[in-house]
C-alpha cells in the first residue's frame, strides 16, 4: 500500500501546528511558563509559543499553547478495528431476519448498574427513535425490551434466559473514573458463567464508547455518538448470519 | 427587561389549580411515614454513626421497628422511652439495639416519651436556628455576593480533591459551591459515613464530608470577603435524612424536588411525596433554598414543545413548597436553557421562557440551568452556548446561575473548564450590566406570543392534571415523557401507615403548630 | 430593533460639513496628477508586463515620461502618439521605452492621439463593463449570498496556497474572500508581477494572483450555488493602479479609505487625495464595493472616547465617494467592535454605534469589524468577544460581516480558526435570525442617549474640520490620534501638478463627462 | 535544590489530563480518526479521547482531542534566562541617571523594517503611555526619540550616531514566517558593523518576544505581553551601571 502520511496542518501543508491547553497545579511564574513551555516541546512541539498564561489562584496556572508537532502518522499504515457490515434500511432488516431466522428476534436492551441515562439506549430502542430514525421497537422482526436505567447486571442476565434474547443491547454514558469498565467486565463475566456469551449477541454503545474497546471487553461490538437504531440493526443480523454460517 | 404582557387572571387560575393538586396528594400522604423519615427523626434526635458492618445506627434502629411492628407509632417515643427506662442517651440506645442488647417497646409512659422528645427535638431546633443565625451573621461580617449567584459544581468523587477544586473555584468567582453526588447514592437506602474518597461522577453526600465542606468554604470566603455558599443533593430514598444532616451541618441550598425522584430515578411516588415533605420542612427551617428540578425534564423532552410542563411544574413544586414552610426566596425554582442550538429564533423562545418564569414567580430565587443536552464534544462551540444562555440569565434577572461547562458533553468539570466558565459569565454580566433595563419587548411580537402561549399551555396542563390527580399525570408521562405508576419504583416498602397515635415531635416545631 | 430617536436635522449638518469638507480637497487637489495615477491610465491602455530588472513597464514609461518632464500633460496621450507614429501597441510602446530604443515626445497631433487615447480608453471600459455584466450574470446564475456576507481572509503568503484555504473558507460559508496583503506592499511604489509565493502576513496584491483567486472563487462558487466575492486592498502608494487590476480581473470589493494610508501608512496626504479620486472613480465604474477603513482608528484610539471620530470620518468618505461616482450600495463604511471587554456596559455601547451608523446611512452597505485590539491570547475568552460582535451585527442589520479570530491576537488565521468563526457566526444569526425586529431600545435610555451623544461630537467635530479644513485636522491628529502634515510622509514626489493641457481620457468616460 | 516535579492537572493531582486541537489535510473518515488518536499517542497522551471530530469540506477535518500527558517536568531543573533587575519607579531611575550619567540619557525608539504596529512601541516611548504608565518621554531624565512604524534599519542606525544614542528600542509585532528573526538580524549585524553594537544597550519588544529569544539573537534584554516603561528603564539604567562597573 503507498504510504499516506500526514501531520497537523494550520496554514501551510506540513507545518504540524496544534493547539494545547492545560492547567499546571503551582502558582504562575517565569519558571512555571518555561515549563508550560518545556512540556510542550516534551510532546513533540516544536517552537511551543504560550499564547496565554494565566494564575487560577491557589497554586493553579492555565496555559493555551501554540505550536509545530514534529509528528507525523501514515494513514495507510492504521488498521482501523471497525465492525464489517453495510447499514441497511428497516425494510431489507426485516425481510433479512424473517428469511434467516424465520421468527422475530428478541432484543433486550439496558442502562447497566448505576447509570441512568437512558436517551441514548431510548433512542436505539423505543418507537420514537432519534432525529428521525425509528427506534427497534418499530421493526416487526424484532421483539425489543427496553428495560430502561440502572439495571443490575444480574436481573439483565436473568430477563435474557426468561426471554430467550439473541440480542443484549447495553448503554453505558457515566465513565469517570473508568466506572463504565467494571460495569461492562461485570456483565460479561456474568454471561460467561451462565454460558450464555456465545449464544447471544453482545453490544454496547454510549458518546464515549468506540468499537475497538468493545472489542477489548470481548463484545461483538461497539457504537458510539450519532448511531441510529438501523446501524446496530444491521450489524446485528449481519453477525447472526456470519455465526450461523461459522 | 420590560415586562412582557400576561394575563395575570390565567396566572392566577394556573397557580390556584397547583395548590389544589398539591393539597390532594398532601391529604392522602399525610397519612403515612417511611422509613427515611423516621431515620431522620432519629438523626435529629441525636443518633449517628454505623455498626460493624457500616450499615447506619439510624438504618440498624428504624428496621428494628420495622420488625417489631413499631415503626407505625413514629420512632421518637419509642428511642425516647427506652432512653428514659435505661437511662442511656440516643446514641446509647441505638448502639444497644445495634448490639443485640436492647429491644425496643412502646414506651411505659407515652405521654412522658412525647415530653421528652418534644425536649431534645427542642435542643435540636435551637442547634440548627444557631446555624442558621450563624449564616446571617457571617453573611454580615464577610459579604454577600452579588447577584446573580454563580453556582459551580465539584465532582471528583474524593471529599480532600473536591475541597481543593472547591476553594479553587471560589477564588475564581464562584458565590456557590455544589458537591455533586456519586451515581448511585440516590437508590442507596441509607446514608453513607464519615468521609470518602471514592465515588463515579461524584462524592457520596455524608454527613463528614458536608461538614469538611462547610469548613472549608468558611475559611476561603472569609479570605475572599464572600459568604461561600453549599449546596447538596436532597434527593432520593434518603431525602429527609440529607435534609436534617445539611441543617446540623449549615449547607445553604438543597437539591430537593417533588418529582425528580420519581420520573428520573424510578422511586415510587408514594415514598417521594411523603418524604419531600419532611425533607423541606426541615430544609425551610433551617433556612435553606431548595432547588428544584425542572430543568430535568427538558434533558428528555424538548425544550421548545415541553416548555410549559417546566412552569406547569413549577407551579406544584412551588405549592408543595409552601405546603412545608418554606418562603419564596427559599423556592429556587428550577428551569433551563436547553434549546436545540440549531433551532432558528431558539435564542427568542429561551428569552421568552426565562422572562416568563420570572414574572410569574417574581419573588422566587430562580435557578436557571444551562445548555447540557445539546451540548457537543465542540468545546468551542459550546462555550458559545454557554455565553448566550449567560446573557438570557442576566437580561432576565435570574438569581442562581449555574455555570455551563464548554466541556459538559465530556466530562465531569477539569478545574481549567471552570475557570472558563467563569470568565465566560463575568465578561457577559459586566459588559451587559444594564442591558435589562434598557431593551424592551415588541408588543405582540414573536417573544411576548410565545411567552402567553408557554403560560397558556400551562394552565390547560394544570387543569388536565388537577382533574386526574397528580399521580395518574405522572402516570401518563406527562412530564419529561417518562411515565410511572403509583406502586411502581423503588422503596415502596418504606412506606408505612401511620397509626392513629402516631407521633413526630418536629412537626409542631418546624411548622409551628400545624 | 426599532430606530433610535436622532435629530435628521443634526445628521444633515453634520452631513453638509462632510460634503464641503471634501469639495474642498477635491477642488484643491484636482490641479494635480500622480505618478501611480499615470501608470494606472497605461495599465488601463493596455501596459502591462515587466524588464528584466522585474520593474513594472509602466513604472519605466512614467518614470521615463517624468525624466522628460512631460508627465504633466498627462501619459495617456504621449503613448498614443507614439503608438501611432510608430505603428506599435502600447505594449510594444512600453517595451521599447524600457529597452531605451524610442523616446517619448508630446505627440505630433495632439487631437489625434486625445482621440486614440479616447478610443482605446472606451476599449478598456466596455470590458470592465463586460466584467461587471459578467458578475451580476453569474450572481444571478450560481445565487446571491443571504445578507449578512460572511468575510474571511486568507493570508498564507503564498497563493496557491491561499486558493485551498480560500475555497475550503467558501464551503465552510465564506460569503467573501480577502486575500490579505503582505506587510509592506502599500509602501512599494510599484506593483508586484505575477503570481506570487513569497509574502509576509499575506499575499502580494499581483494581477496574476487576483486572476487565479477570481478563477478559484468562480469555480467554488458554481459548486456551492453562491457567488463569492473577492476583496482586496485598494490602498497604499499604488492605489489607483490596484484599482485598475481589479477592474480588469473583477474583484468585487477593495478597502478604498480615503485617509488610511496618510494615517496609517505615512503617505504623503497630496498623494493620497488624488489617488484615491483616480481609483474610487475605477471601482465606481467596475462595479466593486469599497470598504473604508475608520474601524482601523479605534486600534490606536480608544473605542468608546473615539466613537465619533469613526462617524464623522465614515461622512467624509461618503463625500469623497460621491465625489467619484459611488453609489451609497457600494460604499462598505466601516466601523468595529473593539470595546475594551473590561469596561461595565460595553455591549451596550456598541450596539448603540452599530445603530447609529445603521440609521445614518441607512443604503450603505456597512462593513462591521470585530474585536481586534482587546483580543488577547485567551482564545476561549476571544471566541465569546467574537460572539458578543456576532450578535450586535445581526440586531443592527450589519452588511459586510468581518469574522472574528480567536486567535485574533496569535497569527494570522488558520484553517481551523476559520471554521471555528464561521460556526460561531452561523450559530448567532440563527438562533437569533428576527431578534433585531424584537427587541426596542427604551427611549431616552443608556443606549440612544448614548448615541445621541456620539452624533452630536461627530457634528461638532465635522464643524471644527470644516472650519480649519481636512489637512490640518488631520494635522492636528483629530484621526486615530495620529498627527500628519501635507507635505509629510511617502510619495510627495509622485505628486505633479497637472499643466493646463492635461489630458486624460477616464474622467470623462468614467464618470460621465464630469 | 529539591526536585518539582509537575504535570498538568485535570482533577486529580497527577492526573496529566491536556487538551489539544488541530487540522489534519485529509477528509474525515475512521482511519482518520485513528490517526488523529495515533498523533496524540506520540505526544505522549495516553488514553486520548477524540472528544470532536469534524470535517470541514475540501479534505481537510478538524479535531479536538482530551487525554493524559505522560511527560512531567521538574521545575526545579529549568534555568529560565530573564534580565536580572530591580523594577524601580520612575523617580529612581531618574535620579540613577543623574547620579550615574549625569545627563540626559538619550533612548531611540522604532518599529523596524516593514513592521507598521506602532501601539507598542509608542506605549513604551510615548508621553501618554500604557494602562496608566507613562512612557519614556515623561522621564526628564531621558531624551526619548520615536521614529514610528516601518523604519529601515540603515535609517535607525543612522540616527543612532547622529543622536549619539544609549539606548535602541525596537519594536517587532508581525512574526509571520519568522520575519521579525530576519529584520532583528539585520539591524545588530548593522550595528555590529558600525562598531556601535558595544556602546548601544540595545533592546527588543513585542507580544511574540522572549528574553530568551532575544539573547539568542544577541540582543541585551527582550519585553514580551504587558510591559511598561519602568520595566525597561530599570533595565536600561541597570545595564549601563553594569557595563560601567564591568
Ligand atoms: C441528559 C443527561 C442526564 C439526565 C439523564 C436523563 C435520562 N433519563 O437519561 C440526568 C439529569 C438524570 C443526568 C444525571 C446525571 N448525569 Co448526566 N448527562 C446528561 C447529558 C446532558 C446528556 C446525555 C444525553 O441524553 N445525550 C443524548 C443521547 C441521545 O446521546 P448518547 O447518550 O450519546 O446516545 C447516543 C450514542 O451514544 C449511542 N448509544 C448510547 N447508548 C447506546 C447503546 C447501544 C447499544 C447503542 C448501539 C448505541 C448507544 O446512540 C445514541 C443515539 O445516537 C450529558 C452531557 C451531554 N451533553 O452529553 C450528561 C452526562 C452524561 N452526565 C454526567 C453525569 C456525571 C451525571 C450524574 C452522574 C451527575 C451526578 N453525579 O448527579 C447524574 C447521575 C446519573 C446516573 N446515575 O447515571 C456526565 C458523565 C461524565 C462522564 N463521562 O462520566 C455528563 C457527560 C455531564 C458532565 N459533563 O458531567 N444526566
Ligand atoms: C492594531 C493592529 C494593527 C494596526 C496597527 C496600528 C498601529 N499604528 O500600530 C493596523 C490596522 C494598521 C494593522 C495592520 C496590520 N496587521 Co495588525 N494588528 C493589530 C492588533 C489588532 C493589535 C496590536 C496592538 O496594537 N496591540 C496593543 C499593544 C499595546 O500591544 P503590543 O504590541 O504587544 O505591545 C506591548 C508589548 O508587546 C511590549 N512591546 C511592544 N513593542 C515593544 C518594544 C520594546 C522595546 C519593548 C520594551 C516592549 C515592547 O510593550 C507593549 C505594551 O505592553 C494585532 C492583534 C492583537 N490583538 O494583538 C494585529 C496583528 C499584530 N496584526 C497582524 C498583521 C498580520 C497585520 C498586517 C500585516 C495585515 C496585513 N497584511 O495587512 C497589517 C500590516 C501592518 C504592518 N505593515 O506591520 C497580525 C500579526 C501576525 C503575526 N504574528 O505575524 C496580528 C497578530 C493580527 C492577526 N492575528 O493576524 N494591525
Ligand atoms: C432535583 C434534583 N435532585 C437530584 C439530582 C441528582 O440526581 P441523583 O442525586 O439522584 O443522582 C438532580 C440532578 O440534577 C436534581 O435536579
Ligand atoms: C482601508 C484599508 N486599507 C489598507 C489596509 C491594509 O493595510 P496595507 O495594505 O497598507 O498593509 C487596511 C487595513 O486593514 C485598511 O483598512
Amino acid at each position: 500500500m503507498t504510504e499516506q502520511w500526514v501531520k497537523p496542518y494550520g496554514d501551510t501543508l506540513g507545518d504540524g501546528r496544534v493547539q494545547l491547553s492545560f492547567t499546571l497545579p503551582v502558582a504562575l511564574d517565569e519558571t512555571t511558563k518555561e515549563g508550560a513551555k518545556r512540556l510542550a516541546a516534551m510532546m513533540g512541539i516544536d517552537e511551543p509559543a504560550l499564547a496565554h498564561a494565566e494564575d487560577m489562584g491557589r497554586g493553579f496556572s492555565f496555559f493555551i499553547v501554540y505550536g509545530l508537532c514534529r509528528h507525523r502518522v501514515d494513514l495507510a499504515s492504521l488498521h482501523v478495528v471497525k465492525p464489517e457490515y453495510e447499514v441497511l434500511d428497516k425494510e431489507a432488516i426485516n425481510r433479512l431476519i424473517a428469511d434467516k431466522l424465520g421468527r422475530r428476534m428478541v432484543v433486550l436492551g439496558a442502562c447497566i448498574e448505576t447509570d441512568a441515562h437512558t436517551v441514548g439506549i431510548d433512542a436505539i430502542m423505543n418507537m420514537k427513535g432519534y432525529n428521525g430514525h425509528k427506534g427497534l421497537e418499530s421493526y416487526h422482526g424484532m421483539r425489543a425490551i427496553n428495560l430502561g436505567a440502572q439495571v443490575d447486571s444480574e436481573d439483565l442476565v436473568a430477563r435474557a434466559i426468561e426471554e430467550q434474547a439473541d440480542v443484549i443491547l447495553v448503554s453505558q454514558v457515566v465513565t469517570q473514573k473508568n466506572i463504565h469498565l467494571d460495569n461492562l467486565t461485570r456483565l460479561s463475566d456474568l454471561l460467561e458463567a451462565e454460558g450464555l456469551r456465545d449464544k447471544i449477541i453482545l453490544v454496547v454503545g454510549g458518546p464515549r464508547i468506540s468499537h475497538e474497546l468493545a472489542k477489548e471487553l470481548g463484545y461483538d461490538a461497539g457504537f458510539g455518538t450519532k448511531t441510529y437504531a438501523e446501524d446496530v440493526a444491521s450489524f446485528v443480523i449481519h453477525e447472526w448470519i456470519k455465526r450461523g454460517a461459522a | 427587561m420590560t415586562q412582557l404582557h400576561l394575563d395575570q387572571a390565567q396566572i392566577d387560575r394556573a397557580r390556584d389549580s397547583a395548590r389544589r393538586i398539591a393539597q390532594r396528594v398532601y391529604d392522602e400522604m399525610s397519612r403515612f411515614t417511611t422509613t427515611t423519615v423516621e431515620r431522620a427523626t432519629l438523626r435529629l434526635l441525636g443518633v449517628d454513626g454505623v455498626d460493624e458492618n457500616l450499615v447506619p445506627l439510624p438504618n440498624r434502629v428504624v428496621s428494628h421497628l420495622q420488625e417489631r411492628q413499631l415503626l407505625q407509632h413514629g420512632a421518637a417515643s419509642a428511642v425516647l422511652g427506652a432512653m428514659k427506662e435505661h437511662g442511656l442517651s440516643a446514641m446509647q440506645v441505638a448502639e444497644a439495639v445495634a448490639a443485640g442488647t436492647l429491644s425496643l417497646n412502646r414506651p411505659k409512659n407515652e405521654a412522658a416519651a412525647r415530653a421528652d422528645a418534644d425536649a431534645q427535638a427542642r435542643s435540636m431546633c435551637e442547634r440548627i436556628i444557631r446555624q442558621r443565625t450563624q449564616r446571617e451573621a457571617r453573611i454580615k461580617s464577610v459579604g454577600e455576593a452579588s447577584l446573580p449567584w454563580l453556582y459551580l459544581i465539584v465532582a471528583t468523587g474524593n471529599i480532600h480533591e473536591d475541597i481543593v477544586q472547591a476553594q479553587a473555584a471560589a477564588e475564581q468567582g464562584a458565590d456557590i459551591i455544589a458537591v455533586i453526588r456519586s451515581t448511585g447514592q440516590s437508590l442507596l437506602d441509607y446514608v453513607p459515613y464519615g468521609a470518602t474518597t471514592e465515588g463515579f461522577g461524584g462524592t457520596y453526600a455524608t454527613q463528614e464530608n458536608f461538614r469538611l465542606m462547610r469548613a472549608a468554604l468558611d475559611e476561603v470566603g472569609e479570605r475572599l470577603g464572600r459568604y461561600i455558599r453549599l449546596t447538596n443533593y436532597c434527593s432520593g430514598l434518603c431525602m429527609p435524612e440529607i435534609a436534617a444532616m445539611g441543617a446540623i451541618e449549615r449547607l445553604d441550598m438543597m437539591l430537593n424536588d417533588s418529582m425528580y425522584g420519581i420520573i428520573f430515578r424510578d422511586i415510587n411516588m408514594q415514598r417521594t411525596f411523603i418524604d419531600q415533605f419532611f425533607s423541606r420542612m426541615v430544609n425551610a427551617y433551617a433556612g435553606v433554598i431548595i432547588n428544584t428540578g425542572e430543568d430535568n425534564y427538558l434533558t428528555t423532552a424538548d425544550a421548545y414543545e415541553a416548555a410549559h410542563t417546566v412552569l406547569a411544574s413549577q407551579l406544584i413544586n412551588e405549592q408543595f413548597a409552601y405546603l412545608s414552610g418554606l418562603k419564596p426566596d427559599q423556592m429556587g425554582l428550577g428551569h433551563a436553557f436547553e434549546i436545540n442550538p440549531e433551532m432558528e429564533n431558539g435564542f427568542l423562545w429561551e428569552l421568552a421562557h426565562a422572562q416568563l418564569v420570572r414574572q410569574v414567580f417574581p419573588d422566587a430565587a430562580l435557578k436557571y440551568m444551562p445548555p447540557t443536552k445539546h451540548m457537543s464534544g465542540n468545546i468551542f462551540m459550546g462555550h458559545l452556548q454557554d455565553a448566550l444562555f449567560n446573557i438570557v440569565s442576566t437580561a432576565t434577572r435570574q438569581n442562581i446561575h449555574l455555570l455551563g461547562m464548554l466541556t459538559e458533553a465530556l466530562h465531569t468539570p477539569l478545574i481549567q473548564d471552570r475557570f472558563l466558565a467563569i470568565q465566560n459569565a463575568k465578561y457577559v454580566f459586566s459588559t451587559m450590566k444594564d442591558l435589562h433595563a434598557e431593551i424592551q419587548f415588541k408588543p405582540g411580537g414573536l417573544i411576548e406570543s410565545r411567552a402567553q402561549t408557554v403560560l397558556a399551555e400551562a394552565e390547560r396542563m394544570l387543569a388536565e392534571i388537577e382533574e386526574i390527580g397528580l399521580p395518574a399525570a405522572i402516570g401518563k408521562g406527562m412530564f419529561a415523557e417518562i411515565s410511572r405508576t403509583p406502586d411502581g419504583g423503588k422503596g415502596l416498602d418504606g412506606v408505612v401507615r401511620k397509626s392513629d397515635d402516631y407521633y413526630n415531635p418536629f412537626p409542631k416545631l418546624m411548622l409551628g403548630g400545624r
